[in-house]
């Protein structure tokens, strides 16, 4: 097995506020991880310094081997990591359908190709799987800023999948999306992953999803990592329940 | 020039214009006709200028009267020629007269006429051996400042500080300190009405105790107006003012008063001369045509006995040059004084 | 062909034809039109030169969400490039694509620092280029002419045909304006046209779906900029005379302000924007001085009740004449 | 009046543009009692407290508070008639620090003084906003910036508490004392009404549940009854999320 | 050296009045997300109200001051809240910005067609008389204005950060939507901006007129001076702005006497663009970064 994603000794403070401490962790082809943590552990701020959209204080990180460290987060998304945001980030005043094709035309041709090439890049149809899959159907023409908080919040994950990434890093998708739902996305995932080898990363507070669904769980606490392991291992991890999860 | 930076201008000019055109038509018109001047607005902006000249010209008309300032008529002077419409402006700059135009005519004197006029002034009145020179960045000031200093130079004057200042400037406290560190024996003062005002307070204020020397605007009423007492002792050349010892003028200065209350410049004086003009030259040549008219203008020479319109005695050359008499003037107690009054250049 | 397109062509040939034939005096082939006058044709085309310039802001402002105070300045460096080539006897074709490109390449030189900056930053860059630009349109007199201005420039040979009259050089113009509007409307509909509106609507999630943002902006300020450039060469030979006049501060905020009225954002915007612009002063001539007073006023009229400027506010009557299209709100 | 219920609402219509989402609700909401609003998103369940609380206008029906009808009425008038409402998303003063953001929860207090009493206890119940109290409220993280919410949501003493999904973004812990200080509100008599997709954890600590659907009320029963059925399992509690151990 | 110390008094004195002018333009960029670019005409403007209470009705010069400040505050402040800001608070920056361009160019019309398109004259309200301090010749004038801005700046700043009012107008401005649901009287507090922002900008007016003359285009150089001086100290800071004001006046009159006056202009905007490029968050401004 290869690495996709490998983390050395990642830091990042804010001020006098060390938000990440030496985080190291390597993440393996076609895995789904957890990341869980209390409320202000560092783990948004990790996601930002992996994708470009922060620069670490110090650290490494590595894509498929390639050091990635300080690339943009657009440069990152062209070489196939995609991902979604904690607090609702979509196109409002565009329809829910151009939302889905602008999150994948970017990988479609070259730039000048594109300039000459059909006006949806020939992204309608994979549009529109997606669209049926997060049952948005009846919502496809609306414009994204009108949908309920779990609707745009489904949006957002379908955006990071439109480009067929090989690596997703997901922020608290289960937040405010309806239990059922929340169900299908699980099974989604899964058969993605297993279908195409993709590889996940995934920050929840909703335990029952992250315990289902993830094969190894990191935890991290004032932005350190505390302990790292299977489901199981991490529900019965006395520290973890004194942090974070209570009884 | 009804709106933008040469609002108050333009507004002297039309004015003027629409006085003499009143008072034409109460005459029963030029040869029988009635004249009818309609305003256009260049809103002090060349290329306006242009398509408002252009408007104009679609209309067939005698002849054009403005604009006034020399950006706007450079701007357009190309099309009244091609057009073979005379065109009685207000331009000073010195080079319009010399673009070859068969149709432009001045209604005062271009900078190449009143400098040299100046400059004598600074030499022989003032005694000055070195002159600062203050000017506006614009084209009315540049082509003034160009010229200035080309006259001192041939006259030997050592040119002491050449401050260039911007159209529309509010302060003038460092300008002023600068002269002050020139200590030249005379000033020359080139600005709008506004700024002249502005520097002559800031003058005042600082103690600036030079010999102040201007042409016309410096000495103009508005400027009086504005800066208060600091106006007082400004001297220099004034090519046409309505307190020229000249009853005409002063007589259309009290008509002008009357009609529009308030104190015209000498841009009401030029924009009411310029109807004359064509009425005169059109009744020298006997007809209503543009071209006709251009060619009567040229070396011809009205005089107020013929047609008091004209106010004083004036003369045009065959680049549409004016010439005619002038003053010097110095400001005392709020007011503008004629201290001397200077020939013609040729009779 | 679908119905809708081929509605579209047609009304598009139809349109063309109008704009064709507009200033020409028809009643030598017996037509009761006399067409324009020297000077009606030169408001068309001063209407056509600054729907080109409103094009870029429109493309800056109303697609990328981005916002230009320098269209002035950027039309200034378009005229005295063309100007002062042409008068070195340079062709015209040549000097219109090196007025694009200075633009071009100024607009990005521009929009590299602009970049970093927040949002409304980016105004207040550009009105301190626009103000810089113009201080040096005003004072490098060896080059520009300084306040005096450049008088002269030649209006161009094309194809062997003089562009002199009024009427040829209107066609001309046209004819470039047509091709400026294809090429506009062909990258706007196009997938980056939709980048565009993705970096207007949210930035931080264009960049995680791998759009360069900072690129694009660049190109949607630089190529509006350049817009620009195309419209001052253009401007140059029409009004045969520059100074700096034209290309200050002040004229740079109506093009973003003829760009608002017309409709930001939509395609249509900016030609109707510049015909306010232009063609107002006309019809409101007998208000003498007020007629900017009174555009002003109805300015401010419109963005109260139709902030989508006036193809929004068609838009809007269009619906309510026809009820079928129902009751729309925001 | 109706002493049992403290707000009704009956056949209310409402949307946005020529959207229709509240399609005819009707419902009661029990004084004194926690009420679990349950659906799918998209259900109309946020649409319907902007509804309450007087951000939506509305096409027909009527909503009563305490039995006065409060149709149509400004927020702030239903701040003083004692309802308050805390909103979905995120809806902090960004540059403000923590402290006034807290302290603005206070601004529709009858009496002031007790302010800064109030602030200070709510500190020390999140000592997590307390270590940030004089940091800008941005900087906060997604779960705190939440809980910075809520916590402003709770300073006033209404008699009614709207409010939509606070778990979003919590940790497990954070939600339990979150829940734990609603039972508390509840218990000295405060009525609330929830809105949460985490809904067998809400359910759990409720008195009452209400399933929204396509905007009209589909189930009104006890929170127990409801946990209990199986359809409502299958179909809005997420049947398919075991976990896999 | 005393001719730079000159220069630098007179420099803060008219810096002094471009940050009234400044202050009340992020107040209103602040509560309203109103980019006023009609500022500059605000500060135009009330000297015209003193001169046409003086001029056509006869009024004593106090008087006459007195008038202009409420008529602004009234026009200025309440008429321009309601009848151009209301409107379109709701549909974002952009129609606004365009609005207030439009005010500008109505204002700027509308004193000149109303009153005259020429400077007139604007007494002094402070002895226009020269002290010496220590063997510098300071103007009683400067001094005056200087006090008077530094007292009206401190006291707002005061009301902003210690008054619940103040903190309410701040929440206003960041959040309105979630400033109503709590309860803040959202229309209220914006409102009380755009009276003070009116308030400053006549007083602005009324201390900067005797120097600059009042004439209907004075605004296009005093509102670019509001902007600079805003961003110089930091757009969403009051402090900030009395910072920028003063370093902008003293650089003004600085460049005015050491930089080729072609380009004179041009050194505060090139002050403001290295500001924008290096110090965005202004003199004083912190550094705001968003989480995501
Ligand atoms: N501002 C708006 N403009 C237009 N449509 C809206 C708006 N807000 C919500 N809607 C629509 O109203 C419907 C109900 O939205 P609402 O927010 O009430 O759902 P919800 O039940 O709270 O869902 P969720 O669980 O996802 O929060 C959705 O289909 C949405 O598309
Ligand atoms: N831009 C910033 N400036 C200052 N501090 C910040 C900033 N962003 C985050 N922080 C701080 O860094 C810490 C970690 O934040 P982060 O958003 O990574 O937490 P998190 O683990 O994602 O929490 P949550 O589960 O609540 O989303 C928090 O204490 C937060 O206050
Ligand atoms: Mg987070
Ligand atoms: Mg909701």
């Amino acid at each position: 097995m290869t690495s996709v994603l490998d983390v050395k000794n990642l830091s990042r403070a804010f001020g006098g506020l060390q938000a990440v401490r030496d985080v190291s962790f390597e993440v393996q082809e076609g895995e789904i991880l957890g990341i869980i943590g209390p409320n202000g552990s560092g783990k948004s701020t990790l996601f930002n310094c992996i994708l470009g959209q922060l620069v670490p204080d110090e650290g490494e990180v590595r894509v498929d081997g390639q050091v990635v460290t300080g690339l943009r987060p657009s440069e990152l998304n062209r070489r196939g990591v995609s991902r979604t945001f904690q607090l609702l980030q979509v196109f409002p005043q565009l329809s829910v359908r151009e939302n889905l094709i602008l999150a994948g035309q970017e990988h479609r041709g070259s730039r000048l190709r594109r300039l000459f090439g059909p006006r949806d890049a020939g992204l309608t149809p994979d549009a529109n799987r997606m669209i049926d899959f997060f049952r948005l159907g009846h919502l496809a023409e609306e414009k994204a800023g009108g949908l309920s908080y779990g609707q745009q919040k489904l949006l957002d994950a379908a955006m990071a999948f439109m480009a067929g990434p090989r690596l997703v890093l997901l922020d608290e998708p289960a937040g405010g999306v309806n239990l059922t739902m929340l169900a299908s996305l699980k099974e989604r995932l899964q058969a993605i992953n297993a279908e195409t080898r993709a590889t996940f990363v995934v920050i929840e507070h909703n335990m029952e999803f992250v315990m289902s669904l993830c094969t190894r769980i990191l935890v991290l606490a004032e932005g350190r990592l505390i302990a790292a392991g299977t489901p199981g291992e991490i529900r019965s991890n006395p520290d973890v329940i004194e942090a974070y999860l209570g009884h | 020039e009804l709106s933008g930076g040469g609002a108050t201008v333009g507004n002297n000019w039309k004015n003027g214009v629409e006085l003499a055109a009143a008072e034409v038509n109460a005459a029963g018109g030029i040869l029988g006709k009635k004249v009818e001047i309609p305003a256009v607005d260049t809103q002090t902006n060349p290329g306006v200028a242009r398509a408002a000249i252009q408007r104009a010209l679609d209309d067939k008309p005698v002849a054009i009267l403005g604009p006034i300032y020399s950006g706007s008529v450079k701007a357009s002077m190309q099309l009244t020629a091609d057009a073979e419409v005379p065109q009685i402006m207000g331009g000073e700059a010195g080079d319009l007269t010399a673009q070859g135009s068969k149709y432009i005519f001045r209604t005062s004197f271009g900078q190449n006429i009143s400098m040299p006029k100046l400059a004598n002034y600074l030499r022989d009145g003032e005694k000055a051996k070195s002159v600062a020179v203050v000017f506006v960045n614009n084209d009315f000031g540049k082509g003034g400042r160009d010229a200035i200093i080309k006259e001192l130079n041939s006259r030997n004057i050592k040119v002491a500080a050449d401050l260039s200042t911007e159209a529309g400037q509010a302060d003038f406290a460092a300008d002023v300190i600068k002269l002050k560190s020139a200590n030249a024996d005379a000033i020359f003062i080139y600005l709008n009405e506004e700024e002249s005002a502005r520097f002559l307070r800031e003058a005042k204020k600082q103690g600036l105790n030079k010999p102040m020397i201007g042409e016309t605007t410096l000495l103009g009423q508005k400027v009086i107006d504005l800066a208060g007492d600091a106006a007082n002792g400004v001297k220099g050349h004034v090519g046409l003012t309505v307190d020229a010892p000249i009853p005409a003028v002063q007589e259309f200065g009290r008509k002008f008063q009357a009609k529009y209350n308030y104190k015209p410049d000498h841009n009401g004086l030029k924009g009411y001369i310029s109807v004359y003009m064509v009425k005169a030259a059109a009744e020298k040549a006997g007809k209503l045509d543009p071209k006709a008219i251009a060619a009567a203008l040229h070396g011809m020479t009205i005089t107020p006995d013929k047609v008091p319109g004209i106010l004083m005695e004036a003369s045009w050359d065959n680049t549409g040059e004016i010439d005619r008499i002038s003053f010097l003037a110095e400001v005392k107690d709020g007011k503008q004084v004629i201290t001397q009054t200077l020939p013609k250049l040729k009779n | 062909m679908s119905r809708s397109a081929l509605r579209w062509s047609l009304g598009l040939v139809l349109l063309g034809l109008v704009l064709v034939f507009v200033p020409v005096n028809l009643t030598d082939y017996g037509l009761p039109y006399p067409g324009l006058k020297r000077y009606g044709t030169y408001i068309m085309t001063l209407w056509l030169v600054t729907a080109v310039a409103a094009m870029g802001v429109n493309l800056i402002v109303g697609y990328s969400g981005q916002e230009t105070l320098a269209q002035a300045a950027f039309l200034g460096i378009g005229a005295y490039t063309t100007a002062l080539l042409t008068k070195a006897g340079i062709p015209f074709g040549l000097a219109f694509a090196a007025s694009g490109l200075l633009a071009f390449v100024v607009g990005i030189l521009l929009g590299i620092p602009a970049l970093r900056v927040q949002k409304h930053y980016l105004a207040f860059v550009t009105l301190a280029f626009a103000v810089m630009a113009w201080l040096v349109f005003r004072n490098e007199q060896w080059l520009t002419g300084g306040v005096m201005g450049l008088s002269g420039i030649k209006r161009p040979v094309v194809f062997g045909i003089n562009t002199r009259p009024f009427l040829t050089f209107y066609w001309f113009v046209l004819a470039v304006t047509a091709i400026l509007t294809f090429c506009m409307w062909w990258m706007l509909r196009s997938p980056w046209g939709r980048a565009f509106t993705a970096l207007r609507e949210n930035p931080v999630r264009a960049e995680s779906l791998g759009i360069d943002v900072r690129l694009y902006k660049l190109l949607t300020f630089a190529i509006g900029s350049a817009y620009g450039g195309f419209a001052g060469a253009l401007y140059a030979p029409l009004v045969e005379f520059i100074d700096p006049s034209p290309f200050a501060l002040s004229q740079s905020f109506l093009y973003l302000l003829m760009v608002v009225v017309g409709g930001a954002g939509s395609f249509l915007g900016p030609f109707v924007g510049a015909a306010i612009a232009v063609l107002l002063p006309e019809w409101l001539r007998f208000t003498e001085t007020y007629y900017l007073l009174i555009y002003a006023f109805l300015v401010m009229l419109l963005m109260a009740f139709c902030p989508g400027g006036i193809v929004a506010l068609v838009l809007r009557l269009k619906a309510a004449l026809l009820p079928k299209a129902g009751k729309v709100q925001p | 009046m109706d002493t049992d219920h403290i707000l009704q609402f009956n056949g209310v219509v409402g949307g946005y543009g020529k959207m229709t989402i509240l399609n005819g609700t009707t419902a009661s909401i029990r004084r004194g009692k926690i009420t679990t609003v349950i659906g799918p998103n998209g259900a109309g369940k946020s649409t319907m407290f902007k509804a309450i609380f007087g951000l939506l206008p509305l096409r027909s029906g009527r909503i009563l508070f305490e039995g006065r009808d409060v149709t149509g009425h400004t927020p702030r008038r239903m701040l003083d008639a004692g309802v308050c409402y805390v909103p979905q998303g995120r809806n902090i003063f960004p540059e403000l620090s923590v402290r006034h953001n807290l302290e603005l929860g206070g601004v529709a207090l009858k009496d002031p003084s007790g302010l800064p009493d109030r602030v200070a206890a709510m500190l020390k119940r999140f000592p997590i906003l307390a270590e940030k109290a004089s940091s800008q409220a941005s900087t906060l993280s997604g779960g705190q910036q939440k809980l910075l919410e809520v916590a402003r949501g709770l300073l006033l003493d209404p008699k009614l508490i709207l409010i939509d999904e606070p778990s979003i973004g919590l940790s497990p812990l954070m939600v339990q004392e979150v829940f734990g200080i609603l039972k508390g509100l509840r218990d000295s008599g405060v009525s609330i009404l929830l809105i949460e997709q985490n809904a067998k954890q809400a359910l759990q600590m409720s008195d009452y549940g209400l399933v929204l659907e396509l905007g009209q009320t589909r189930i009104e029963d006890t929170a127990a009854s409801i946990l209990a059925d199986p359809r409502i399992a299958q179909l809005f509690l997420g049947g398919g999320l075991q976990p896999a151990s | 050296m005393a001719e730079i110390l000159q220069l630098v008094i007179a420099g803060l004195a008219t810096g002094a009045i471009y940050a009234l002018a400044a202050i009340g333009f992020t107040l209103l960029w602040q509560t309203s997300q109103t980019i006023n670019f009609a500022q500059g005409e605000f500060v135009m403007l009330p000297a015209f109200f003193a001169l046409v209470a003086m001029n056509w009705f006869g009024w004593p010069f106090w008087l006459s001051c007195l008038v202009a400040i409420l008529v602004s505050v009234l026009l200025l402040g309440m008429v321009f809240k309601v009848i151009v800001v209301d409107p379109m608070l709701k549909q974002g920056v952009l129609p606004l910005v365009i609005s207030t361009i439009a005010l500008g160019l109505l204002l700027r019309e509308g004193a000149k067609d109303f009153y005259s398109a020429e400077a007139q004259p604007f007494p002094y309200i402070f002895p226009d008389r020269q002290v010496s301090v220590l063997g510098v010749q300071l103007s009683l004038s400067q001094i005056g204005v200087l006090l008077i801005a530094l007292a009206v700046i401190a006291a707002l700043q005061l009301f902003l950060s210690r008054t619940r009012t103040g903190r309410q107008m701040q929440a206003t401005a960041q959040n309105p939507t979630v400033a109503r649901i709590l309860g803040v009287p959202v229309e209220r507090m914006i409102l009380y901006t755009f009276i003070i922002n009116a308030a400053l900008a006549a007083m602005a007016s009324l201390l900067i007129s005797p120097i600059y003359l009042a004439k209907f285009s004075n605004g296009e150089h005093l509102g670019l001076a509001a902007f600079v001086a805003a961003i110089v100290g930091g757009f969403n800071q009051v402090r900030g702005a009395i910072a920028g004001g003063l370093l902008v006046g003293v650089i003004d009159n600085l460049a005015a006497a050491y930089v080729s006056t072609g380009y004179r202009q041009s050194v505060p905007l090139i002050l403001l663009v290295l500001f924008i490029l290096f110090r965005p968050q202004g003199l004083l401004g912190r550094r705001e970064e968003r989480a995501v």
